[in-house]
C-alpha cells in the first residue's frame, strides 16, 4: 500500500539513530489501513499540536469488564481507519519470555485483525495490541484465548501482574518472581476481568531490593525480596576485584548507607547486624558477595502515580514473609486487603490513598497486622494518637 | 467469522517455563553471578558452571508485528527461538552457546539494530501513548522519546555514566509509567484549565464524581445549568476532571507543554528509592524535535556526568550538593512554580538556616 | 493604693546597654574566641585581650524573690551587680576580674548551688507551667522536672555526654516551649475525649470557633442542645476544643499521662533542625516522682551515651542507625501510636525495602 | 508564717541534688498567702492528678490588652489566696542582663503586690510575676511602669521578643541580636499590648546558626545571623586543636554536612562554595575559624507549637539581609507579612499555617518577595502548579 497522507513532521522522527515508531508505523502501514489513518492523524497532532482521541467508550469481549481500551478518532472523516482503535491488552508470559513461535502466532492474530501495531509491552506488562474496531474484538479474543492466551487487566480491576527476570536470569532473586506472578495472574482470574473494586489494583513482583520492576513506585502491592542472615564474603573474590582496579573503599564501604563495612585492603568485614539489606554491595561485587541464607520476601503497600494528591511509594505492610506455593498466607493478606478497600473505599480511590485517608493503624488493626518499626522511617511527630477502649482506664 | 476457534475465558497467561531456554529451566534459580561483557552483552553464570549471554538490542516499543517478526528470525538462527523483553522494553536475545554470540552481535549491527542499555548507561525510555493513542495527552511520547534518543543514544550503546540513568516520558500527569521515580523525566502539562460543555455534561458525566475528582475543590455543582462550575483561581490544571468527564476538555495548543522533573530512582542501593521532583514546570510542545525539551535534558545529563561520583544515581548527586546547588550548576531557573503548595510543602520548604551561596 | 506612681505605657523594656557589664560594653561585638573551663565555668576573650567569666548555676526557674535577692547579693560581691539568664533558664554570674573566680565557685558551692550545664552536658530543663499555673495541664511540669533531674543531675555538673542533651517538658500538646525540637522531652496527654458540658457550652463558647478547632473536624454543632457534639471515634484527645470552649473539660485523672519525643534539635550544625519524635506514646501520671517516666528518660539516655560517636546528638544518633534499632537497643515497645496517622503519615512511613532487622 | 496546708507529696520533691521549686514555693508561703494556698492546691492536684485550675477570663491593665494572663482557682474555697492567681508578664531586657539593682526592684514591688513567685523566664522570654489578684494588677502595672518596666505581650498580639547572648559575649553573632530585639520591640508596643491579629505572633533573634535561642523552633519571625565569604582559618591554631588531642578528620572533616573539608594532618582546606554555613567546625574549633566576613541573616518564617496540624518550623523566605539600624527594610517585610495575614488569616491561624493554606508562592507573591532556591530543600515533586495570565498565551 502506497501511503496515504503526507506526513512531513514525521518523516523527520524517521531520521536518527535511535529506532524510529514512525519507521514502524509507516511499515505496517504498508499492509493496513489502521496504520494508515493512524499516520494521518498522528501528523495532524502533530501539526496542531493537540490528541485527536477522544474518551473511549465501554467496550470488550463478552464477559470481561477489562482487557480492551476502547478509542475513538475526533477526526473520524479524515481518517475513517481509526475511526474505532481499541486497544487489546493481552496478559504477558511472566517475566516476558517468549519462543518465536509464541510471538509469531500473536503476530499472525494481529495482521488478521488488527492494525499490525503493537506496544511489547505496555508500562503494566501487557502485550499491547494498538488498535482494531470493536467487531474485531471478539474475533481476536476468540483466536488468541483458544490458543492459550488471555486478556490483561483494565479499569477497577486486578491489573496485569508483572516481575523482575528473577531467578530466571538473575543471583539475587530471593523467592520465584515468576511463579508466583503466574499464581497470582490465575488465582485472581475474575478480579483481573470483571472490574469490581473501588479502583485499579497493581501486583509488581521484584526479587530483590534492586527492584528491576519498579514495583516500589507502581503497584499498589509490591513485594520484593529480601534475606535474613549474613552476608557470605569470598574474601579471595574480593581481593579479585580489588586488584582489577575497584576501590574498595571508595566504591563499596564509603557507599554503604548504614557504615556497616570495612576494609583493610586484605579483608572485607560486614557488620551484618547494621546492614539494611539495600543491595549496593552485593550488585557491585557479585562474584564476591552472596545474600544471607535464609531468603523470603517484605511486603509493601499503596504507590501510585500523583492524580490527586501526590505521588506515593509503596511502604512496608510485612517486614519478612517466607514466599513458597501455594502461598496461601499471601493470597489471604490479600484478600483481608481487599476486604479493607470495598469496605471503606470511595469510587477511584487506590488502596493507597484510602489507607491515608483512614490511618495506617486503623488498617493494620482491621487486616490483623502487627506495627513493626520496619513500617515506618520514622514514629509519629504529633503527640496526637488513638487509643482502643481496652487502652482506657475506666 | 464462522471459522473462529473455540473462545476460552479466565484461563490467564501461557505458564512460562514453555518459553524458557532450556539452560534456564536447567539452572533456574541457581544463577551465581554474570559478568557485563560490553555495553549491550552479559553473561550469567550459573553454580553449575553453565552460561547464558544476554545480547540487548533498543526497541522504539511501538512495533509493528514486522519487526517482531524480523527479531523472531534472528532468534531462530542464534537462540533457538528464544528471546525476551525487559522490564524497559528492550529486547533480549538468550543465547546458550558462546560460539553464537559474535555471530549474532554482528548481524544485529549489520541490520541496524542498536545493541546496548547495559551497565551504568541510559537505557530505554519507558512511556506512555501520547497522541498515539490517548485521549488524554497534553504531548506526545514516542515522539519525545525518539527525539530525546536520538541526541543521547551514545549513552545507550557506547558511553558510560557515573550510574544508570533512567528516562521516562508520560503525556499527563496521570504519569502512566515511572516518571514520579525517574533520574530525568517529562511528562505533558498543562497550564490553563478545562474548558465546561454545559450541555454536554448532563449526558456524559456525574456531576458528584466530577466534583469529587478535583484535588484543589474547584468544582462545584451549577444546578441551574445542571452541569458544573470551576472556581478557576483554584484550578491548577491538573486534568483529573477531564478523566471523569469528558465534557470538560482541557487540551490546549498554545499552552500544553512539557515539565522536566529529575532525581527519582526506585531501587534501593546505597539511598532509598526518591521521588522526582521539579526541575523545568514548562517548555513548549514543539514537534516533532522539541529542541527546548531536548537541550534541558542534555544540560542535566550533562551537569551530572559533571558533578556525580561513580555509582551516584542523579538523585544522590543533586542530595549530596543540594538543590540550590543544582540550579546553579544547570542555569536552570528557580520560579513559583518549583515552590510546593500543595501535598508535601511542609516536608519541602527549607525549615533550616543551612544552604550554599 | 493614693500612693501609686504615675504609670506610664508603650514604653518598653529597660535598653538592655544599662545592665550591661562595663567588660561587655567595651567589647561588645569585638569577642574572639571562648574557652570551657569546667562544666559550669567559661571564659570569652575580647579581641582587645578581655576576658569575661561566666559562672553558670542550676535554677528551678520557678522562684522565690527570696531566690533572687539571694543570687542578687551573691552577684554584688564578685560581679559588680551584673548577672544574665540564659535562654535555659540558668543563672549565669559574670565576671570581669579572674581572682573572683574561685571564691565565687567555692561560695556558690558551699551554699548548695548546683554550678554546671556547659559544655556536652544536660542543662536546665526548659518547661511550662503545669498544675502550677495552668488550666490545660495534663500533668505537672515542675514536678517531672524536679524528679527526672534528682535522677540526671550529675549529667549537668560532672559526667559528659556526646554532645549536648537538651530536654523539654510541657505539661500539654501546645507545648509552650521547645518540646518538638528537643533531644528528649515529656509531653502532658490525653487518652479520653473531652466532655460536653451541654448547659454551659450555649453562654461560655462561640459554636463556630469550637467546630472549626477541631484538628480532625470530630466536633459538629449540636442545635437541638444549641451545644456541640463529638464524634467520638474522630476524636484524638488534643484538647483543642477546650482551649477554645472551656465547657468541655478533658481533664482526666486516671488516662491523662505523660508521652515521650525524642530526636529533636534546633540547632544547624552538622544536620538540619530537627522535630521530636515519639518514643513512648504515654506513661501515668504518678506524682510526685513518676519513676516509669524518669525510669524510660534514663534507658534512652543511656542508649545514647553507649551508642552515640562524639558530637552527635541523639536524633543524629537515631537517624544514624536507623528507629527501628532505636526500638531494639532501648527496648521499648513499639506500638499502634507509633505510627503517624496525621500530618506526616506519608513522610514517615517506610517506602523502602530497606530496614534492619 | 507557718505552713497552712500538709504537703506531703510535695515534701518530697523538696529532696533530691536539683534545686527544688517546692522549697522555692515554701520560702515565699513564709509570707504570702498567696504561695500557701498554691501550696495547698498544688498538692491536692498531685494527689488527684489533675489541674485545679479555670480557664482564665479577661483580665489586664487599663489600655492593654496583653500582658496578663488570668487564672482561677476551681476549689477558691479551700484556697482563698489563690482564687484569682494571674500573672503578669513583664518585658525582659533583651539579652537576659540584669543589674542586681534592677532585679530588686521587681522583687521589691512584688513582694508588694504579689505571691512573691516569678518565673525567671518564661518560655517566650517575659519576666513571670507568678499569681495575684485582679485588684492588684493596676498597682503592680503603675509600680513597674513607673521604673522603666512594661510589660510583655498575650494573646493574639506580637509576643515579646528575645534573643541569643550575641554580641555581648558571643564570638559568633553576625548581627546584633539585642539591638534589633529592643528595636523590634519598641517598633512594635502597640501591636504587643493590643492584640488586633488572628493569633499571636513571635520574634526570635539568634545571632548564628546555632541557634541558642531556638527561634526556628518557636517564632513566627525567626532571625537568623550567617555570613557570606570564606571561613577564615588560622592553620597555626588547627594544628594546636589536633595537637591538644582533637581528632580533627572524625570530629570535623568527617562531620562536615557538606563534605566540603579535608585535612592533612597539617593544613586544613575548606572549598567554601559547598560550605552550607552549620557552624560545626566552627564552634568545635572556636580559636582556629571565623565566619566569613559579610555579616547579615536569614530570616525565616512560620515556626509554631503542634496544634492543630502538627509542629512547624521556621523556613527561610530572606535568604540574605543586612541588619542595621534602621532596620527599615525589615519592619517594611513584617508589616506586609501581616497585611497578607490580616487580610487572609483565620481566627488563631498562625501566619505559617495560613501560608501553608494558601500557598507559599501566593506568600511571595502577595508580600513582593522573589522565589530563590535558598527557600525550599527541593522543589515540589507532584507537577501540577499555578500559573498567572501573563504565563499564559493567548
Ligand atoms: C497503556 C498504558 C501506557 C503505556 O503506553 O504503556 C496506560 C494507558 C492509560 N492509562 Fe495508565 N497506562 C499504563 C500504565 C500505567 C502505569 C504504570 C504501571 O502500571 O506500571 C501507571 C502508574 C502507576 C499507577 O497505577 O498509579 C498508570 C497510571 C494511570 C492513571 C493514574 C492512576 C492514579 O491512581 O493516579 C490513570 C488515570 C485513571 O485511572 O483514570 C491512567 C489511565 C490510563 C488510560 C486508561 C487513560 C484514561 O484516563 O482512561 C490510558 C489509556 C491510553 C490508551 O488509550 O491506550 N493510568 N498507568 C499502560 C498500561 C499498559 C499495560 O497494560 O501494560
Ligand atoms: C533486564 C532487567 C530485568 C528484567 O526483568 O527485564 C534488569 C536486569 C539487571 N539489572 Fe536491573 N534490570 C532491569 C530493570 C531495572 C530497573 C527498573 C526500571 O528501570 O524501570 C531498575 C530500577 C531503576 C531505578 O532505580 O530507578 C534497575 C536497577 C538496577 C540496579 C540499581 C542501579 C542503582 O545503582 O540504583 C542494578 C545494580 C547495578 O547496576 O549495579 C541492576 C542490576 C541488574 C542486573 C545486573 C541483575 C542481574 O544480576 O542480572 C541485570 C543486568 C544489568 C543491566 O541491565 O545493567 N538493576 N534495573 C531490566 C532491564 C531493563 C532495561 O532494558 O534496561
Ligand atoms: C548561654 C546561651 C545563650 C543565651 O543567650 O542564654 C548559650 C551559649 C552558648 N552556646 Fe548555645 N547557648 C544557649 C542555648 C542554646 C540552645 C537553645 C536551647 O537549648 O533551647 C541551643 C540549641 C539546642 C538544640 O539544638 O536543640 C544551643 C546550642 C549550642 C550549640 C550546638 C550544639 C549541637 O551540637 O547541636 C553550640 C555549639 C557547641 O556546643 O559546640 C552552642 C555553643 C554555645 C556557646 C559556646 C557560644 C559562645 O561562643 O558563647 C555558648 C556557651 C556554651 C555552652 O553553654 O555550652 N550552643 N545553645 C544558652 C545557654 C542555655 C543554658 O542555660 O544551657
Ligand atoms: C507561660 C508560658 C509557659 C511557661 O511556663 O513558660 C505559656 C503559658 C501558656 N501558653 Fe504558651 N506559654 C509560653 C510559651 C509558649 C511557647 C514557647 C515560646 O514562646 O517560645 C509556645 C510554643 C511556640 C508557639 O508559639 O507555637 C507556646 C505555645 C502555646 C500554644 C500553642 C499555640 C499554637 O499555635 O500551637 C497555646 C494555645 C493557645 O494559644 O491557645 C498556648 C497557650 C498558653 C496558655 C495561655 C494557656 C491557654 O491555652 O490559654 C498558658 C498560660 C499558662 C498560665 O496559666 O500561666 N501556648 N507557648 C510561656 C510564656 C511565657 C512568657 O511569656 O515568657
Ligand atoms: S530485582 Fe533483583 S532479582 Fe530481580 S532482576 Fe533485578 S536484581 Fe535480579
Ligand atoms: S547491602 Fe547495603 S547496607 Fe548491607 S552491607 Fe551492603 S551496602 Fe551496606
Ligand atoms: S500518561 Fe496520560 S496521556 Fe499518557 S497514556 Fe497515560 S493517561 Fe494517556
Ligand atoms: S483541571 Fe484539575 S484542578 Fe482544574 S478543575 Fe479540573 S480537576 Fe480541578
Ligand atoms: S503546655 Fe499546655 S498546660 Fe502547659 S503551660 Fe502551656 S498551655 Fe498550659
Ligand atoms: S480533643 Fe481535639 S480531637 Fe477531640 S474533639 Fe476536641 S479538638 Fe477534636
Ligand atoms: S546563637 Fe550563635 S551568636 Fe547567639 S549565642 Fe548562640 S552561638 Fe552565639
Ligand atoms: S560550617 Fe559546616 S558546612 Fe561549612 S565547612 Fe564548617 S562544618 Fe562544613
Amino acid at each position: 500500500m502506497s501511503q496515504k497522507h503526507e506526513t512531513p513532521l514525521l518523516d523527520e522522527l524517521e531520521k536518527g539513530a535511535f529506532p524510529s515508531f514512525v519507521k514502524e508505523i509507516k511499515r505496517a502501514a504498508e499492509h493496513s489501513e489502521y496504520a494508515q489513518d493512524l499516520l494521518g492523524q498522528l501528523e495532524l497532532s502533530y501539526k496542531e499540536k493537540v490528541t485527536h482521541w477522544k474518551h473511549g467508550g465501554i467496550v470488550g469481549v463478552r464477559g470481561y469488564g477489562a482487557g480492551v481500551i476502547g478509542r475513538y478518532s475526533d477526526v473520524p472523516d479524515k481518517f475513517p481507519g481509526v475511526a474505532h482503535f481499541h486497544t487489546v491488552r493481552v496478559n504477558q508470559p511472566a517475566g516476558f519470555f517468549y519462543t518465536t513461535d509464541a510471538l509469531r502466532e500473536i503476530c499472525d492474530i494481529w495482521d488478521k485483525y488488527g492494525s499490525r501495531l503493537t506496544n511489547m509491552h505496555g508500562s503494566t506488562g501487557d502485550i499491547i495490541l494498538l488498535g482494531t474496531k470493536t467487531e474485531n474484538l471478539e474475533p481476536v479474543f476468540a483466536e488468541l484465548s483458544s490458543r492459550g492466551w488471555d486478556l490483561g487487566g483494565s479499569g477497577s480491576a486486578v491489573r496485569t501482574p508483572s516481575c523482575c527476570v528473577g531467578p530466571a536470569r538473575c543471583e539475587w532473586s530471593c523467592y520465584d518472581t515468576l511463579e508466583l506472578t503466574y499464581q497470582i495472574t490465575q488465582r485472581f482470574q475474575d478480579e483481573l476481568h470483571r472490574p469490581m473494586f473501588p479502583y485499579k489494583f497493581k501486583f509488581k513482583m521484584a526479587g530483590c531490593a534492586v527492584d528491576c520492576i519498579a514495583s516500589i513506585a507502581r503497584a499498589d502491592m509490591s513485594i520484593i525480596g529480601t534475606w535474613k542472615g549474613n552476608i557470605q564474603i569470598d574474601q579471595e573474590e574480593v581481593r579479585n576485584y580489588a586488584k582489577n582496579g575497584m576501590d574498595i573503599q571508595a566504591e563499596i564501604v564509603d557507599m554503604c548507607p548504614t557504615g556497616c563495612m570495612s576494609w583493610d585492603g586484605n579483608e572485607l568485614k560486614i557488620n551484618d547486624e547494621d546492614c539494611n539489606r539495600c543491595m549496593h554491595c552485593i550488585a557491585k561485587m557479585t562474584k564476591a558477595l552472596r545474600q544471607g541464607e535464609e531468603k523470603g520476601a517484605t511486603i509493601l503497600l499503596g504507590s501510585k502515580a500523583p492524580i490527586v494528591t501526590g505521588a506515593l511509594m509503596s511502604w512496608v505492610i510485612v517486614p519478612f514473609i517466607k514466599l513458597e506455593p501455594p502461598y496461601e498466607e499471601l493470597f489471604d493478606l490479600v484478600e483481608r486487603i481487599w476486604e479493607f478497600w470495598d469496605e471503606h473505599g470511595k469510587n477511584r480511590e487506590r488502596v493507597g490513598e484510602l489507607i491515608e485517608r483512614m490511618g495506617f493503624p486503623v488498617f493494620l488493626k482491621e487486616t490483623g497486622l502487627e506495627p513493626h518499626p520496619a513500617m515506618v522511617k520514622e514514629p509519629r511527630r504529633d503527640p496526637f494518637f488513638f487509643w482502643s477502649e481496652e487502652d482506657i482506664e475506666k | 467469522m464462522s471459522e473462529l476457534p473455540q473462545r476460552q475465558t479466565d484461563i490467564g497467561p501461557p505458564h512460562y517455563s514453555k518459553f524458557l531456554p532450556p539452560v534456564i529451566k536447567e539452572n533456574y534459580g541457581k544463577w551465581k553471578y554474570h559478568e557485563i561483557l560490553s555495553a549491550g552483552v552479559m553473561v550469567h553464570v550459573a553454580e553449575s558452571g553453565a552460561k547464558i549471554w544476554s545480547v540487548r538490542v533498543a526497541s522504539p516499543r511501538l512495533v509493528s508485528t514486522d519487526f517482531i517478526r524480523d527479531i523472531c528470525e534472528i532468534a531462530d538462527k542464534y537462540c533457538d527461538g528464544h528471546l525476551r523483553f525487559t522490564t524497559r522494553h528492550n529486547v533480549e536475545f538468550l543465547v546458550s552457546d558462546e560460539s553464537k554470540v559474535e555471530p549474532l552481535v554482528n548481524e544485529l549491527k549489520e541490520k541496524g539494530y542498536m545493541i546496548g542499555g547495559i551497565g551504568d548507561r541510559i537505557s530505554n525510555v519507558v512511556h506512555t501513548q501520547g497522541w498515539v493513542h490517548c485521549h488524554s495527552a497534553a504531548t506526545d511520547a514516542s515522539g519525545l522519546v525518539k527525539a530525546l534518543m536520538d541526541e543521547l543514544h551514545e549513552y545507550f550503546h557506547t558511553k558510560e555514566l557515573p550510574a544508570k540513568v533512567r528516562l521516562a516520558v508520560a503525556c499527563c500527569v496521570n504519569m502512566c509509567g515511572a516518571v514520579h521515580c525517574s533520574d530525568i523525566a517529562l511528562v505533558g502539562v498543562h497550564k490553563t484549565p478545562p474548558r465546561i460543555e454545559h450541555d454536554k455534561v448532563k449526558n456524559l458525566c456525574e456531576i458528584p464524581s466530577t466534583v469529587a475528582s478535583c484535588p484543589t475543590s474547584a468544582i462545584s455543582p451549577d444546578p441551574a445549568k445542571k452541569s458544573v462550575k470551576i472556581k478557576l483561581e483554584k484550578c491548577m490544571y491538573c486534568g483529573n476532571c477531564y478523566s471523569v468527564c469528558p465534557a470538560m476538555p482541557i487540551a490546549d495548543p498554545k499552552n500544553d507543554g512539557v515539565a522536566i522533573v529529575v532525581g527519582g530512582k526506585v531501587s534501593n542501593l546505597r539511598s532509598n528509592p526518591m521521588f522526582s521532583k521539579l526541575a523545568v514546570p514548562w517548555l513548549p510542545n514543539n514537534p516533532p524535535r522539541w529542541p527546548e525539551v531536548v537541550d534541558a535534558v542534555k544540560t542535566i545529563l550533562n551537569a551530572y556526568i559533571e558533578g556525580a561520583r561513580k555509582h551516584e544515581r542523579l538523585g544522590e548527586w543533586v542530595e549530596r550538593i543540594g538543590w540550590e546547588k543544582f540550579f546553579k550548576v544547570t542555569g536552570l531557573p528557580f520560579k513559583m512554580q518549583h515552590i510546593d503548595d500543595f501535598t508535601f510543602a511542609r516536608e519541602t520548604w527549607r525549615m533550616a538556616a543551612t544552604f550554599k551561596w
